[in-house]
């Protein structure tokens, strides 16, 4: 395939696994994105509009909604796209996803009613179902094969056969080092412009290659020879070798961009006691943390919304601590008053994300500053992941503190990051419990309208900030590098979506 | 001892003389450094002489006295780099030391050709010996391969190598010791050199083989007329070949002359001290008993007094018995390892030892006297046969009974210093059985090796030195008395003198006879130095193939052999007599049999006949 | 010869049974649950057990081992558990990069170390040889990637005469190919020829203090002659052991050059697989690479029966 | 005569003369004595190589930062010295643990038929697996340590040393000296560590030295791997591996260490040709 109509992207990651239903991996999204298509879109101004679906309907009750597929539809394999296919994949979504999930408990049925359409019924009024059906966070409701929907959630699907605008070339396709997409030449593109996650996925180039490549420094080096044409996330500390340099441009295409949390275990002590989290509230210098890795602010900023800022449910409640600023003998009495009896705090340091892993360090140097023992525990990702479920002492193979991050986006949504459920053991890592909170969530999502679930988050925010389920790192904005000729890059939150991308 | 510096002067009137000098050596002084920090160390003074075309010089001298330095200066081949070659070489008349490098290396292998010491890591293994020899012939003539391929096979006829066609792409490593000095041969004469230099060509061979190679350098040097520079320190070999000797010590010459001259009146004290030691094959006839050497003071060139040893003492039980033993090495090969022969190194081989004997074990390389030696203190496992040390079995379950075995039978290496642990100051070497068999304390040891170096003719004061500060003799010496320490009754001296200088070989020796006079010592001597042997032994067996083929008391064995085999080894050793030298020995070229047999081999029967007493001869039936 | 061979085979199999078992079991030991790695950050404990089961992550270690072994001694090396491609299949379309940059890594390494060695070793002692073994030495002093990094900048960036990064595979022309391959290769080689070239400037100087050379100087054999003649085919043998030696180390060492010049060869493939721990990946490759290490080694002492003629087997 | 001259280790005789003959090894020695005292001392002059301050990071060298700062704002200079302490440590903890384990395996192969075989194939098998990634997939297994990068760096280089030892033992036990011993009555223990250790001293000084350089190499190339020490701890590995990013910009957090690292593996290497020329008694006899 000629290079002008061959679009070369290194990407953050290696597409590890296919299967975007079974992984919340957002690499795993994008693939997705190449090759499905779903249901709705939100578009860029979040409004939620129908992309395979050519109408619904809606009962008076707000309890059956019908959908009916747009004509022509077709599979890669040339099967057409069925409603069957969607109940498959919905179901299949639903099980898996943590707000499809949510929805899923309020759901009666799911049925095809014919090859075309088919409904959904609820037990009560689910005002977001639209919203969670057309989201782009993963994982994303994508529409698959009946045959490979109706695969155990649990279990991989290797497959990658979708309706969406590019297929997946899997003859070209090199395992952990490239993936290679082509475009559709049947995907009818709904006759709107791109917008968002919505809108007319047109897809301009013949052939998108999703390279691995392992180091950063290879890679822009790579981008600056012109051998490559995308990078999506350049450490700030390379964008100086390519801020001279006109054949390549810079963008930061995620707006909400990515902010890094510290989870406790608010299981062992010292952290079973909300001193000892409040402690940490004001232990963290934000800024600090980020200059650390992300040198010039202008990649950065402090951000102490348990929404993230820049987002729809931003909010500004309970932030005393964080307006105060760095407080290490306040965050030494509250580790008093938590009653720490001197046991090494074990931070497991994650040292395959330099954002993370310089994190641990200044924690671990404030920790100490504030009368705590220490043991830095570095582990890769795998090791991480691993140890991170043991709810034990840390002297005993658990942990007391782990990092990680998600995108701004994300956790604007209380329901959909598992992370912001309060569940207690049942809950995501560290385990928090607050029945306040679990309250609050479910009020959030049966509200009706973006006001007053807004006004909702302000109220969680407020007491989130009092039980303190995580801390946050800070909030940083990837830059993402292109040759200069790559137009058309849409910025979506989550997604890098390779529709209506062109050279020239 | 006085350092003797004799200026050599050249005789104006000599017989042998001829016209013109092929190579003619005046003042040459060469020198080495280690480092260019340090001074200049001369190893050869002053020396000069003459080499007429046709003739044979034979230059000797004890080890280390600079012969090889002298033929490799005429060659220019020490290292550029920390050596230094002063005087003048002139071959033919040109200036050797004058020539550039390119031309000199014309010289080398053109007009003169070497021969070295030892042909088995003078030949290059990776090339088949015919190529080395085209190379050397197309280096100097421009020929084609094809013609260079024709004469390389003509010269091996010549040297008499069987197959001499065949032989052209055989690799080194298939031929014999003999075959390879052969080949050597060959390429020195490959371009018919002016002058041929021979350096110590035959001292790695048996005696068979040497015969071969001398009686061939003395045939080709009459065919074609080439001057020949002999060096070795074998006074019978120079006996044999030169016209002319000169006499090395410490890098000077200190006596030239005829031949005939040097071995008859030799005036130098170190040229008779030299004379003295050399053991001559048949000076003991008619003797029963060994004899010490009669030895020179190389100061005062008086000589010492020969004295005849004890007979062994015939009333006591034999201190060591060996009865029918056998011992063979498995060869193996293919997927399994499966034996597919064995190597009969020691076959059905009986003897006894009384207290005071000595008896020699000879033969040629390969015969098994090592394995037999070897066997007896178990440091290769028997096949059968029985070994008894004062009666007692020595066997392969008994660790005690081995350990009182070698208690009582020690044993010296061939090479002194390989048997020594080059870290170790030689006090604690010799302690160590001592200390090891905890038959005192430290301060016994100490006393007792003080004691045992004083008789041993070494200070007790060298106690804390290291095996490199001593010399050969004196190294070897330290081996006996590390053997000694134990308070042995047998001594098994496998080639213990082998290695040493002939001057130093006789003290060694003298030292050996006065131990066992005043020690009852028994002494199993290994060595195929056939003249030593006839001195040293009481009783002498001649090993052939791993089989004793004859065993008797050593005049009665000397003196009348009865073997063939015995016979033929008796005709090969030169005879350090000038005026024998052109006696042809007439051996035949005939190689070595080989001990390997296939499995299930049965050794034929054989008997051993008493031809007069105690003489016995093998008899096949 | 041919018994020989077979012989040694069977020893190979000994050894990769062996290698097999450390392998899965240090695999094993470690800490790391893939499939807590493909659930993703944001998936919760339920649905991470739910995956393990799935994988078969569950069952107990000695009937995980004997269900591997029992596939590998029937030839089959598993599937990835993350991309569920036969073992088998990603090695081999990862093989030729990795192999492609041993060779060229070895063709540019040999001639010179060799060369370097030569020379130093003839003229041993003198300001050349110092300066040769400096900078043989220099080269094993750089970490490879600091090397690669500079290389890359200067021919890559600098002068744009090289490719940055990236293999093409050899169909697609030799030149392709091996403009991909020159910058990696010497970045690798630098290693290999100060270990080749210290080698046999060691070697060389043991046979150069042989007889025979002086036998052959005797005879009045040219210097370059008696050193690549003479000298160099006897000190053969050292030589090629170390070559065999750095082809086996080269295979485990491409993994930083393949990171750098991203380069996709089973190197890579086997570091990701570690990081994610996708065992049978992981399995995989080390079997296979301890497969080519014991075949390099065979090759290797077969080679000495060319070197040298006294060697038989 | 005899070559009994060659076998003669000259190591006591004149040893300034060797010094002279040896430039380069003595620079080798005078630079790593040199920065061996600088990491003994690094506590007392080099400054704290621990303390972040992120507003100060990525300071070019001043005289308040005589190697300027890294992106975490702690003193590069500090922790090059301190990082001399970590560096030096591995590559000489590795050296004398492999030597030292290598040396006891590799005797017992040597002098006992009846384990060499077991022995061998088992060390056939840990050579066979590519040593970075045995040494990648052990940090991966029991997490990053000093300690467990020493260890993951000394097991492959086992087999080598047993090996070297093996092939040494093998060729010596059939020394006439060893012989000699035996008959004498000496014990199998005493023959083993007085009579045949020490012939394996020469080529493991050498070995030593490699291992020594490649050592350090090896763990800072495991550091770019991502499987090296802790992030905390100060290695030239580390810090080239955590900096190459800043290269462009802040050249010294990556030349730095480079070049302590490149020093250090230069002088080990070159101490060790020189040892090994000392040791070898051929190099007296060369053409
Ligand atoms: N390359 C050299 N460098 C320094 N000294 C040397 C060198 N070659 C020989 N020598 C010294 O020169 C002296 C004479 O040695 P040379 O080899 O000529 O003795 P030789 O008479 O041939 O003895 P041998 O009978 O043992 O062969 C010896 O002391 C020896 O150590
Ligand atoms: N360990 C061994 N393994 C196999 N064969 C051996 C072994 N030792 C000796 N032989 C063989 O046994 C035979 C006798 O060897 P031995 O060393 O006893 O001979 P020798 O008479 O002492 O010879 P030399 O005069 O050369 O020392 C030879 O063919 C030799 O190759
Ligand atoms: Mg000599
Ligand atoms: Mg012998
Ligand atoms: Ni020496």
């Amino acid at each position: 395939t000629a290079r002008s109509t061959t679009l070369r992207c290194v990407m953050h990651a290696d597409l590890a696994s296919l299967d975007p239903i079974a992984t919340t991996a957002s690499i795993t999204a994008y693939h997705g994105a190449l090759i499905y298509d779903t249901l709705f879109g939100h578009d860029a101004d979040s409004i939620t509009r129908p992309q395979m679906v050519s109408d619904y309907t809606v009962s008076d009750d707000g309890l059956t909604y019908v959908f009916i597929l747009r004509k022509g539809l077709k599979f890669h394999d040339g099967q057409p796209v069925t409603a069957r296919d969607a109940v498959a994949s919905i179901k299949r979504w639903g099980a898996r996803d943590g707000a499809g999930q949510h929805l899923f408990k309020r759901v009666a049925d799911v049925s095809a009613k014919d090859d075309s359409s088919f409904s959904i019924v609820l037990n009560e009024p689910y005002p977001l179902i639209l919203d969670w059906l057309g989201k782009s966070s993963p994982s994303i409701c994508f529409i698959m094969r009946e045959a490979d929907a109706s695969t155990d959630p649990g279990k991989p699907i290797t497959e990658a056969v979708g309706s969406g605008p590019y297929m997946f070339n899997r003859a070209e396709t090199r395992t952990g080092s490239q993936y290679v997409y082509d475009r559709n030449p049947e995907y009818v593109a709904v006759a709107e412009p791109a917008s968002g996650f919505a809108g007319g996925k047109v897809a301009k180039f013949e052939r998108i290659i999703l390279q691995n490549m392992p180091d950063e420094q290879t890679a822009v080096s790579a981008l600056q020879a012109g051998e490559i044409d995308f990078i999506e996330k350049i450490s700030p500390e390379l964008l100086s070798q390519l801020e001279g340099d006109s054949s390549v441009k810079l963008e930061v295409l995620n707006k909400t961009g990515a902010m890094g949390w510290l989870r406790m275990n608010t299981l062992q002590p010292p952290f079973n006691n909300v001193k000892a989290r409040q402690a940490m509230l004001y232990l963290i210098d934000q800024a600090a943390v980020m200059q650390a890795t992300f040198g010039d602010p202008k990649h950065y900023k402090g951000c102490a919304s348990l929404f993230a800022c820049g987002t729809t449910m931003e909010s500004d409640a309970n932030t005393g601590w964080f307006k105060g600023g760095q407080n290490i003998e306040k965050a030494a009495a509250l580790f008093k008053e938590a009653g720490y009896d001197g046991t090494p705090v074990v931070i497991m340091q994650q040292t395959t994300l330099p954002v993370l892993s310089n994190a641990s360090l200044l924690l671990a140097q404030w920790l100490r500053q504030a009368g705590v023992n220490v043991e830095l525990v570095p582990l890769d990702w795998a090791g991480i992941v691993a140890r991170r479920s043991n709810k034990g002492k840390a002297s005993e193979g658990g942990w007391n503190i782990f990092m990680t991050y998600a995108s701004g986006s994300a956790y604007n949504n209380p329901i959909a990051l598992a992370g912001h459920a309060a569940t207690g053991e049942k809950g995501w890592f560290g385990w928090p419990e607050d029945a306040k909170h679990e309250q609050l969530r479910d009020a959030w999502a049966a509200a009706p309208d973006l006001a007053s679930r807004q006004k909702i988050a302000h109220e969680m925010q407020e007491n989130a900030w009092n039980f303190v389920p995580h801390v946050y790192l800070g909030q940083w904005f990837d830059t993402a590098a292109m040759r200069s000729d790559v137009n058309g890059m849409i910025g979506l939150p989550d997604l890098v979506p390779f529709w209506n991308v062109s050279r020239g | 001892m006085i350092v003797l510096r004799t200026v050599w002067q050249p005789t104006e009137d000599r017989a042998t003389r001829m016209t013109k000098p092929v190579l003619s050596v005046r003042d040459l002084t060469t020198s080495f450094r280690p480092d260019i920090y340090s001074p200049w160390t001369p190893v050869v003074r002053n020396i000069g002489f003459d080499v007429a075309a046709g003739e044979t010089l034979a230059i000797v001298g004890e080890s280390g006295s600079g012969k090889s330095v002298t033929s490799l200066s005429v060659m220019r081949l020490l290292p550029p780099r920390g050596s230094r070659i002063e005087g003048e070489i002139r071959l033919a008349g040109r200036d050797l030391l004058a020539l550039p490098e390119q031309e000199m290396r014309k010289v080398r292998g053109g007009d003169i050709a070497m021969i070295f010491q030892e042909p088995m890591t003078s030949l290059n293994p990776m090339m088949t010996v015919g190529e080395q020899i085209a190379e050397a012939i197309r280096g100097h003539l421009s020929i084609g391969s094809a013609e260079a391929r024709q004469e390389t096979i003509r010269l091996f006829e010549k040297v008499r190598l069987p197959n001499a066609k065949e032989r052209y792409d055989v690799y080194p490593h298939k031929l014999s010791g003999g075959q390879r000095q052969r080949v050597m041969i060959a390429m020195a004469l490959a371009t018919r050199p002016k002058l041929l230099i021979a350096d110590e060509p035959t001292t790695a061979l048996d005696v068979t083989i040497q015969g071969q190679i001398l009686d061939l350098v003395k045939e080709l040097q009459e065919e074609t007329g080439m001057a020949v520079l002999f060096i070795t320190h074998d006074m019978g070999v120079v006996a044999e070949v030169a016209d002319r000797t000169l006499v090395m010590l410490r890098g000077d010459v200190v006596e030239d002359g005829p031949t005939a001259e040097i071995f008859g009146n030799g005036r130098h004290p170190y040229t008779r001290a030299l004379l003295a030691a050399v053991p001559r094959l048949g000076s003991m006839a008619g003797r029963a008993l060994p004899s010490t050497f009669g030895l020179i003071d190389t100061a005062t060139g008086s000589r010492g007094a020969e004295r005849e040893a004890a007979p062994p003492v015939a009333d006591k039980p034999a201190v060591l018995e060996v009865k029918n033993l056998t011992t063979r090495f498995a060869v193996r090969s293919g997927l399994f390892s499966k034996v597919t022969g064995a190597v009969h190194a020691v076959e059905n081989v009986s003897f006894s030892l009384q207290p005071g004997e000595t008896l020699s074990l000879v033969g040629e390389s390969g015969c098994g006297k090592s394995t037999t030696g070897r066997t007896i203190l178990r440091l290769t496992k028997p096949f059968s046969g029985t070994v008894l040390v004062n009666g007692q079995e020595v066997g392969a379950t008994d660790r005690e009974a081995l350990k009182s075995a070698r208690r009582a039978v020690q044993m010296v290496f061939q090479d002194p210093f390989a048997s020594l642990n080059p870290r170790i100051p030689i006090g604690a070497s010799i302690a160590e059985p001592f200390l090891e068999q905890k038959l005192g304390g430290k301060a016994e040891a100490r006393d007792k090796t003080a004691a045992l170096m004083h008789r041993v003719g070494l200070l007790p004061t060298m106690m804390s030195r290291l095996p490199h500060e001593f010399s050969g003799g004196q190294r070897q010496r330290i081996c006996i008395a590390r053997a000694l320490m134990l308070d042995p009754k047998v001594i098994i001296a496998d080639e213990a003198v082998s290695a040493l200088d002939v001057s130093i070989k006789a003290q060694v020796c003298n030292l050996l006879m006065e131990l066992q006079e005043s020690l009852g010592l028994a002494y199993l001597f290994i060595s195929h130095d056939m003249a030593v042997v006839e001195r040293v032994s009481h009783r002498v067996a001649v090993m052939y193939l791993g089989e004793i083929v004859e065993i008797g008391p050593r005049s009665a064995v000397f003196e009348a052999p009865q073997h063939s085999y015995t016979k033929k080894l008796m005709a090969a050793v030169p005879v350090p007599d000038p005026s024998r030298r052109r006696m042809r020995r007439n051996t035949e070229v005939e190689e070595i049999k080989s001990p390997f047999r296939i499995p299930g081999f049965v050794p034929p029967k054989s008997v051993y006949k008493e031809v007069s007493k105690d003489h016995f001869v093998q008899v096949r039936c | 010869m041919i018994i020989y061979i077979l012989r040694r085979l069977g020893a190979t199999l000994i050894v990769m049974g062996l290698v097999g078992l450390m392998v899965f079991v240090l695999l094993h030991l470690a800490p790391g649950d893939p499939a807590a790695v493909i659930a993703g950050d944001n998936a919760t404990p339920e649905q991470i057990a739910q995956l393990r089961q799935m994988l078969g992550l569950d069952d107990p270690l000695p009937v995980q081992f004997l269900r591997w072994m029992g596939d590998v001694v029937q030839g089959d090396l598993g599937v990835s558990i993350y991309s569920n491609e036969p073992v088998a299949q990603l090695i081999m379309q990862r093989m030729e990069a990795t192999v492609s940059l041993a060779i060229a890594t070895l063709a540019f390494a040999v001639p010179i170390a060799i060369a370097f060695g030569v020379i130093a070793a003839h003229r041993a002692g003198t300001t050349v040889d110092r300066i040769l073994m400096l900078f043989s030495v220099m080269g094993f002093s750089l970490p490879a990637f600091v090397l690669g990094y500079m290389l890359s900048w200067l021919f890559a960036i600098e002068w744009k005469l090289l490719p940055v990064q990236g293999f093409t595979p050899i169909s697609e022309g030799i030149w392709p190919w091996a403009r991909n391959l020159i910058l990696p290769s010497v970045t690798l080689g630098m290693t290999y020829t100060a270990l080749i070239a210290r080698i046999t400037r060691t070697s060389m100087l043991e046979v150069l203090s042989e007889d025979f050379i002086r036998t052959a100087r005797a005879k009045g054999v040219a210097v370059p002659r008696i050193l690549v003649k003479h000298a160099l085919r006897n000190a053969g043998v050292p030589i090629a052991t170390v070559i065999g030696i750095g082809i086996a180390l080269l295979i485990g060492g491409v993994v930083v050059t393949e990171t750098v010049f991203n380069i996709p060869g089973v190197g890579r493939l086997v570091v990701d697989a570690i990081a994610r721990r996708d065992y049978p990946v992981i399995q995989g490759v080390i079997l296979v690479f301890s497969g080519i290490y014991v075949f390099v080694n065979l090759a290797t002492d077969l080679s000495y029966t060319l070197i040298d003629p006294r060697i038989r087997y | 005569m005899t070559n009994a001259a060659q076998l003669a280790p000259p190591v006591r005789a004149g040893i300034p003369r060797f010094l002279r003959r040896h430039p380069t090894m003595i620079a080798g020695g005078t630079v790593l004595a040199a920065i061996a005292l600088a990491a003994l001392l690094a506590p007392f002059f080099a400054g704290d190589p621990a303390t972040m301050m992120p507003s100060e990071r990525l300071q070019s060298p001043s005289a308040r930062y005589w190697l300027g700062t890294d992106h975490l704002g702690r003193d590069v200079f500090a922790r090059v010295v301190h990082g001399a302490r970590v560096s030096l440590a591995v590559g000489i903890v590795v050296a004398v643990s492999s030597i030292a384990i290598g040396v006891v395996i590799g005797m017992i192969a040597g002098y006992f038929r009846k384990a060499d075989p077991v022995i061998m194939r088992v060390m056939d098998a840990l050579m066979a697996i590519p040593a970075i990634l045995l040494a990648i997939a052990l940090v991966a297994v029991m997490r990053a340590s000093v300690g467990v990068v020493m260890l993951a760096i000394v097991i492959p280089e086992i087999p080598r040393v047993v090996r070297l030892v093996r092939s040494v033992v093998l060729s010596v036990r059939e020394a006439p000296y060893v012989e000699a011993a035996q008959v004498g009555g000496t014990r199998l223990p005493v023959i083993l560590v007085r009579h045949i250790l020490p012939s394996t001293v020469p080529p493991l000084i050498v070995q030593a030295t490699y291992i020594c350089a490649s050592a350090i190499i090896v763990e800072s190339t495991l550091s770019f791997l991502g499987a090296g020490v802790p992030p905390e701890t100060p290695t030239w590995g580390s810090m080239i591996a955590q900096s190459r990013m800043y290269l462009p910009r802040a050249p010294w957090t990556v030349f730095a260490p480079g070049f302590a690292l490149a020093l250090v593996v230069l002088s080990v290497n070159m101490l060790g040709d020189g040892l090994r020329d000392l040791l070898d008694p051929r190099m007296s006899r060369r053409m």
